[in-house]
């Protein structure tokens, strides 16, 4: 039951990447394109570490898939901040 | 004969061909660099694909510590090589 | 049954997206997709490496295969005038040759491999491995590998490590620092570092039993010393030069004096004494981590950083010899 | 368990170690490993011979599982000939590097370079001859690359990226051989192996690899810029002992551990690569301009009579007729090794003096450098060939195993080849003792000199007259492994 | 240890030594270079005694010393080395006595006489050797050692002709090791044996034996400069004056005479030889070389190229003596080894002191020169006479013996008429210098030299050497009967080597 709830997590989680990744493709400019794909890439990594954790139903491994969730997060918002950044600045000259 | 192994293993063929082909035909270092990495892969590949042994079995660790240490002599010598185009960029621009 | 084939689709998916990944990343002409494209194929391959269940391959390929080298690269591109980015393939009937070539080569190698894996015996050396794995002190094979059954090939590489490095640090000064960081990013560095680091302690007291070792812990310090260097931090958290000098030696320091002190017992180099097993690799690997960590950080900076060569000489990459 | 073999890998180990840390002291602790390391080989030395071939478990575990040493005549002889050049060269060295930070960027890489030497002479394992090999090739293209004008860092890239490549090609092979046969110590593959698919597989992605990095013709192409550009005393290592390590892996592989595996017809594809590289770096030897690109162009040369030995020896039956030509290979590797370092070292010492080393404008030189161009005319007899050298004798058993064999090629090959290492070492010396514009300055420490005219000396007289020693310890069962099957 | 294994050895380091040492000397350390270099002389001269006097009483001296798996250095003592042994050291004494004369405050004095010194080593070497491999080490060495000294000038004529010597002798010394080593890989160790050695084995084939012995000669004719392989030694008398003399009557040129004989006596054994039909073809480029190098000679003006061309000439009576199957024309061909050796170098001495004293370096510039050097001209009339062969100059006792040989083999029909045409020769392209130099008058007032004005006509050193090879001529020819006379020498050798 609960390797259900876990796999229909996952699934919907790969679907917030699918749909990040298409967003990068189509969008039209630079800012839209990283709003996609870090709202999508996060919730969908999300989704992914919450349906593998409740797969794996160990308490341990929970914490350490939540830990893999924040760094990512911190690391893409940094990373997405830093280009929009670099965009602005070569948009100033 | 193990489906994964052969898999891998002529994967392993394949990037080793194609890092070759890439080492010779491209000009720039940086080319050059990247492919004899995907070059050593490939050999690295063939080592853990010969290293595997189904689903149940423990693998062969002897080719993962020796792949391991391939690792770290690629990385070595990627850094070396960039160091010296750097400094060669250097003579250019001097 | 039906398991199994799906695993084998998963595997033609992952072996034909580390092909294509490979073929894009070697095929320029744009260097920047070049790069980009290895990195991915680094972490693709680090899939791999879990997929054939060999986790501290994965571990090692993720960080130093895809991630500093991915690091190295980068910087690398950094330097190049937006000139030289495109890299100008070789074509024609020497591409041609050259493909066919290499062609025949891949398939004369694939079918001589087909043939041998269809008749060797796959066990090998993991049956005396596992056997002896007890006596090694150590409960993770490819630990007891690297540091007892061949304790001597690492010890080697730590050599190749420190070549690699002695020779870029003669090569001249090192490189421009990056400016310092923005708040956000600085945020980032500054509670990141100290994690980095607390997984390079953990990675390293579990390579004892589990995936994890001295060259993972290693490259996870070397990987905090790449967020500080472009963080703005000129020498990435590096000490003085003196105690740089005595880092970049001590792996191969430990392994030395271990094997020396093991011969004087009258025992063969490196066989360490019965009961000492666990502890000598724990040492042996600390320093290792240490070593490896500031050889890789220094090969990153990329040069001689400030106060390597002795006081009062200039630090020039002066040309030497009969032009002298 | 007998710990000698350790010794000549690890001083030389240590000692890189030392240097880093105290960069001021590097020329001593350097020259003091070399001393060091000589005398470990000599107590080597004394052992094999009383005691024959020593193994060394390494961690005490058995072969296979883990790694042995191996010290066989063969080997020790080629460790000889390494520690004493080493020696020399670095000796000159210390004369050679006048600024200090030099001295300090030198010693630890020329101290790991060594300890990569003498660790692939002696491994008897596939896969730590792979890493030995890596070692070998990064800390000589760190050494290469201290030269520091631009063409010596071109070089020394290429010099890596090329060897690179090679190191793969024969870790690749070193994949198929433990595919097949599940291990990599050659004392237990020496008895497995079979003629197949797999051997020759991995025999020939092995062989490429070795023969990118013994430079043989085609493949050569690396090594004349970087052989010239380097500084003298690397220079000679280079050219010495780093490419005679490929070479004699090559020995190991194709004459020893995959012989029995072998058609010997096979080695004629060697042979004849070496006879093209006789002729084509005699060749370039006598166009080139400088004068270590001379010595650069003749190492191709003198490396192609090596691999004229292959097909010879393959042909011939186990016995003392193999045993005399073995021996002729390795009086020719070993005089090579002398005659070429002090080739080296006295450009070197030319170029520091009259500030360049172009052929023709080397006149006056007798007079300023007296004993460097005595050095030079030493170094020549030895690479033409000329007697006393351990050349000539080599020589003389190659031609006599060539007539023996019926294998007529290789005798005209050897005769022009000499020839025009005599027309191209004479031209020089008929500059050197030509009238001179006499720009050069006048040597201020004779000792400088002496070096090079040490090893000159080694490879004229000494390995001459002293080849029966050599023959009586190398030649009866020198092959090998192949041989315990 | 005893004396019969080391006195061939100590022969050869009595110059090697000394050579080295001198070397190393200060160029102004002018008495002790001197004296190092008499001393070697005088040394090997009293060990050359001794083994002579050895020899005679049927001891035998050898020195061996393994180089490799079956190849040894042998040095051995047979009547033949001995022979070429006493020539080497006594002229090597006369003529370091005259170069010290001659380069009297010259620049490089180390360098040459150390090589010099070497050159007489590896000439020592070759009498002594005592297999085709040892031969093949000195002939190889001999070439190193003599390179130096004909570029010693250092002028670009000098460095040229050097070349060109060297270019002639590698290439010589290349084939003679190919060949030594193709026969070594048929035959074994080539120890020289009188009455040879290859008719012994079976088994051999012909044919492949008559291409050795091509290789073989070719590589010994360039030495010998047979003709068409002579083509260096009319350059190489650029050398110093008593670097010719020694090139021209014991070192270079006399060295491939000798091992010519070597070859065929020893090796194949004359009688093996001739039944291989190898002899006649020798005997016919023996017959053209003298005939060649006479015509040559006539119309040098240029005093020591004339002298070269003599050379060329004189020296081929060697070969044609071996060639001549028959013990009288071998004591020719032995004997005149030794005969044209003393006559030759007393031409060579006279010409350096004609060129030293007066400048005078051409045939034509020589009118009256008898007066101002009657002590030199002397020495050269009898040397020039000896080479016609007029009696009793040592000359016509080779040229009568083998005229005897001749007649002994049947084959005068061609031999004769080539010496006499040669005689008659030597008699057109000699006789007019001695003419001009004592009937003629003095063309100009002879210049003063520096130095040496004194009552000799020029440097002692300069002028007793040729006055002392004058007179052993003389006396090879009119004590040609007396005993440890070089003819009764030849007498012993000839009749070792018949005695099938």
């Amino acid at each position: 039951m609960s390797d259900l709830l876990g796999i229909l997590f996952v699934l919907t989680g790969i679907a917030f990447f699918a749909a990040g990744s298409i967003g990068v493709l189509r969008l039209p400019d630079l800012h839209s394109r990283l709003h996609a794909l870090t709202k999508a890439d996060n919730l969908g990594l999300g989704l992914l570490c919450a349906g593998l954790a409740i797969i794996d139903g160990g308490a341990l491994n929970a914490v350490k898939l939540f830990l893999v969730w924040v760094l990512v997060l911190a690391a893409s918002a940094t990373a997405a901040h830093l280009i929009a950044q670099q965009a602005l600045r070569q948009a100033d000259k | 004969m193990l489906f994964a192994e052969i898999t891998y293993a002529l994967t392993g063929i394949g990037l080793f061909a194609l890092g070759l082909r890439g080492a010779l035909l491209r000009r720039s270092l940086l080319g050059r660099i990247i492919a004899i990495n995907v070059c050593g892969a490939g050999v690295f590949m063939l080592f853990v694909a010969i290293a595997y042994r189904g689903p149940g079995q423990a693998p062969d660790a002897l080719p993962h510590a020796l792949v391991l240490t391939g690792i770290v002599v690629a990385v070595s010598a990627t850094a070396l090589a960039l160091a010296l185009g750097r400094r060669l960029r250097d003579s250019d621009h001097e | 049954m039906m398991a199994v084939q799906l695993w084998q689709l998963l595997d033609l998916l992952l072996a034909g997206l580390t092909l294509g990944l490979g073929w894009a990343a070697v095929s320029g002409p744009d260097l920047r997709r070049s790069v980009v494209f290895f990195i991915a194929f680094g972490l693709l391959v680090a899939v791999v490496w879990a997929r054939l269940r060999a986790p501290d391959l994965a571990l090692a390929e993720a960080a130093i295969g895809a991630g500093l080298s991915g690091a190295l690269l980068l910087s690398a591109l950094r330097d190049e005038p937006d000139a030289e980015t495109s890299d100008d393939v070789r074509g024609g009937p020497v591409a041609a040759l050259v493909s066919l070539a290499g062609l025949a080569l891949a398939a004369a190698f694939a079918w001589v491999m087909i043939h041998t894996l269809g008749a060797a015996d796959p066990v090998r050396l993991a049956d005396q491995i596992t056997a002896q794995l007890p006596n090694s002190g150590v409960g993770n094979p490819v630990t007891a590998v690297l540091l007892n059954f061949r304790a001597y090939d690492t010890l080697l590489e730590l050599a190749v490590l420190l070549a690699a490095v002695l020779g870029i640090l003669a090569l001249g000064p090192a490189r421009t620092p990056y400016r310092a960081a923005g708040p956000l990013l600085d945020g980032l560095i500054r509670w990141l570092v100290p994690l980095l680091i607390l997984t390079a302690g953990y990675l390293l007291w579990a390579g004892a039993h589990a995936p994890g070792g001295a060259f993972q812990a290693g490259a996870m310090l070397a990987a905090a010393a790449v967020m500080l260097r472009l963080g703005g931090h000129t020498i990435a958290g590096l000490p003085r030069p003196p105690m740089q000098r005595i880092l970049l030696t001590a792996g191969i320091a430990a392994f030395v004096l271990v094997g020396v002190i093991t011969t004087g017992l009258g025992l063969a180099f490196l066989q360490y004494p019965g009961g000492w097993s666990g502890g000598l690799i724990l040492l042996i690997e600390a320093a290792a981590t240490l070593a490896i960590a500031t050889t890789l950080a220094l090969a990153y900076i990329g040069g001689r950083p400030a106060g390597w060569v002795s006081e009062g000489s200039a630090d020039t990459t002066t040309k030497i010899g009969g032009r002298d | 368990m007998n710990s000698l073999p350790v010794w000549p890998i690890m001083l030389p180990l240590g000692a890189a170690l030392l240097a880093v840390i105290w960069p001021r002291r590097s020329a001593w602790i350097g020259i003091a490993a070399g001393l060091a390391t000589l005398t470990a080989v000599g107590l080597l030395m004394a052992q094999v011979a009383s005691r024959g071939t020593l193994v060394h478990a390494l961690g005490g575990w058995e072969p296979g599982l883990g790694i042995a040493l191996r010290a066989d005549a063969l080997a020790v002889a080629l460790l000889l000939m390494s520690s004493l050049v080493a020696l020399a060269a670095g000796w000159y060295a210390t004369g050679y590097f006048r600024d200090a930070d030099r001295q300090s960027q030198f010693w630890p890489i020329w101290l790991l370079m060594l300890a990569a030497l003498h660790a692939m002479l002696l491994s008897a394992d596939l896969f730590n001859i792979y890493v030995t090999l890596e070692l070998l090739g990064l800390s000589a293209v760190a050494l290469a690359a201290l030269g520091g004008g631009r063409a010596a860092i071109e070089a020394a890239l290429r010099y890596l990226t090329v060897g690179l490549l090679g190191s793969l090609a024969f870790l690749a092979g070193v994949a198929v051989i433990y595919a097949r046969y599940g291990t990599l110590d050659m004392l237990t593959l020496a008895g497995l192996i079979e003629p197949e698919p797999a051997s020759w597989l991995a025999l020939a992605l092995m062989t490429a690899g070795l023969l990118v990095k013994s430079a043989l013709f085609p493949l050569h192409f690396w090594l004349p810029p970087a052989h010239a550009n380097a500084p003298a005393p690397v220079s000679a290592a280079l050219s010495a002992l780093v490419v005679k390590a490929a070479v004699y892996l090559m020995m190991r592989l194709w004459l020893d551990l995959f012989a029995p595996a072998l058609d010997p017809a096979s080695a004629w594809l060697l042979g004849l690569l070496g006879a093209a590289a006789v002729l084509w770096g005699s060749w370039n030897a006598l166009r080139a301009q400088r004068l270590k690109l001379l010595a650069a162009y003749s190492t191709v040369a003198q490396l192609g009579y090596l691999f004229i030995f292959f097909p010879l020896l393959a042909a011939l039956p186990a016995g003392p007729a193999r045993d005399t030509a073995f021996g002729a290979l390795v009086l020719m590797a070993l005089t090579h090794a002398f005659a070429k370092s002090a080739l080296f070292l006295a450009a070197g010492m030319i170029q520091q003096q009259a500030g360049h080393d172009r052929i023709e404008e080397l006149g006056g030189t007798a007079r300023a450098l007296p004993v460097t161009t005595f050095t030079l005319a030493l170094a020549g007899v030895a690479l033409i060939g000329l007697p006393p050298s351990g050349t000539f004798l080599a020589k003389w058993q190659l031609l006599s195993s060539a007539f023996a064999l019926g294998q007529w090629l290789w005798v005209p090959v050897v005769a022009a080849g000499s020839l025009m290492a005599a027309g191209y070492m004479f031209r020089v010396l008929g500059f050197a003792f030509g009238p001179g514009d006499g720009a050069m300055q006048k040597l201020v420490d004779g000792r400088e000199e002496l070096p090079a005219l040490l090893l000159a000396i080694v490879a004229t007289a000494v390995l001459g007259l002293g080849a029966a020693a050599l023959w009586a310890f190398v030649a009866p069962g020198a092959l090998l492994m192949g041989a315990q099957r | 240890m005893s004396l019969e294994t080391w006195l061939p050895a100590l022969i050869v380091l009595s110059s090697l030594l000394p050579g080295i040492i001198i070397f190393m000397l200060r160029e102004d350390n002018h008495r002790l270079r001197t004296s190092l270099n008499l001393l070697g002389a005088f040394v090997k001269l009293l060990l050359v005694g001794m083994m002579i006097w050895g020899v005679f009483h049927e001891r035998v001296f050898e020195t061996r010393w393994t180089l490799a798996p079956g190849l040894d250095l042998v040095l051995h003592a047979d009547e033949l080395s001995v022979l070429f042994v006493t020539l080497s050291t006594l002229l090597w004494l006369v003529t370091t006595v005259y170069a010290i004369g001659y380069l009297e405050n010259a620049p490089h004095r180390s360098r040459f006489f150390g090589f010099f010194s070497l050159c007489v080593t590896a000439t020592v070497g070759l009498a002594l050797a005592g297999n085709l491999f040892t031969f093949v080490i000195f002939y190889e060495m001999l070439t190193l050692a003599t390179y130096p000294l004909v570029a010693h000038k250092g002028t670009p004529e000098a460095v040229r002709g050097a070349r060109i010597y060297l270019a002639y002798t590698l290439a010589g010394g290349m084939l003679l090791l190919v060949g030594a080593i193709w026969l070594r890989t048929l035959a074994g160790p080539l120890d020289f044996a009188q009455g040879g050695i290859l008719g012994d084995i079976d088994g051999l084939d012909p044919t492949t034996l008559s291409w050795i012995f091509l290789l073989l000669i070719v590589g010994l004719g360039v030495k010998a400069a047979l003709v068409p392989l002579h083509g260096w030694l009319p350059q190489a008398m650029v050398a110093p004056a008593p670097v010719s003399a020694l090139l021209h009557a014991v070192a270079v040129v006399k060295a491939g005479a000798f091992g010519i004989v070597r070859v065929v006596y020893d090796v194949y054994g004359v009688e093996f030889a001739d039944s291989l039909n190898l002899l006649a073809p020798l005997g016919a480029v023996a017959a053209v070389t003298i005939i060649y190098g006479s015509v040559r000679a006539l119309s040098q003006d240029h005093l020591k190229k004339r002298l070269a061309y003599s050379t060329v000439s004189q020296v081929s009576y060697i070969a044609l003596g071996t060639a001549i199957v028959g013990p009288i024309a071998t004591i020719g061909g032995m004997v005149h080894l030794v005969h044209q050796g003393l006559m030759k170098i007393t031409l060579f001495f006279a010409a350096g002191n004609y060129a030293e004293t007066l400048g005078i370096h051409k045939v034509s510039e020589m009118d009256g020169v008898g007066r101002r050097m009657p002590g030199t001209t002397l020495a050269f009339t009898i040397g020039a006479l000896g080479m016609i062969g007029i009696p009793p100059v040592a000359g016509f006792v080779s040229k009568w013996y083998l005229g005897l040989g001749a007649v002994e083999a049947g084959s005068a029909a061609w031999v004769m008429p080539v010496l006499i045409a040669s005689s008659l020769l030597n008699a057109a392209y000699f006789l007019p210098i001695l003419y001009r130099a004592w009937f003629r008058e003095p063309a100009r007032e002879w210049p003063v030299p520096p130095g040496h004005g004194g009552r000799l006509e020029t440097h002692a050193f300069l002028l007793w050497p040729p006055v002392i090879t004058a007179t052993l001529a003389l006396a090879a020819g009119l004590f040609a009967a007396a005993p440890y006379s070089p003819l009764e020498w030849a007498e012993i050798i000839a009749a070792r080597e018949y005695r099938k």
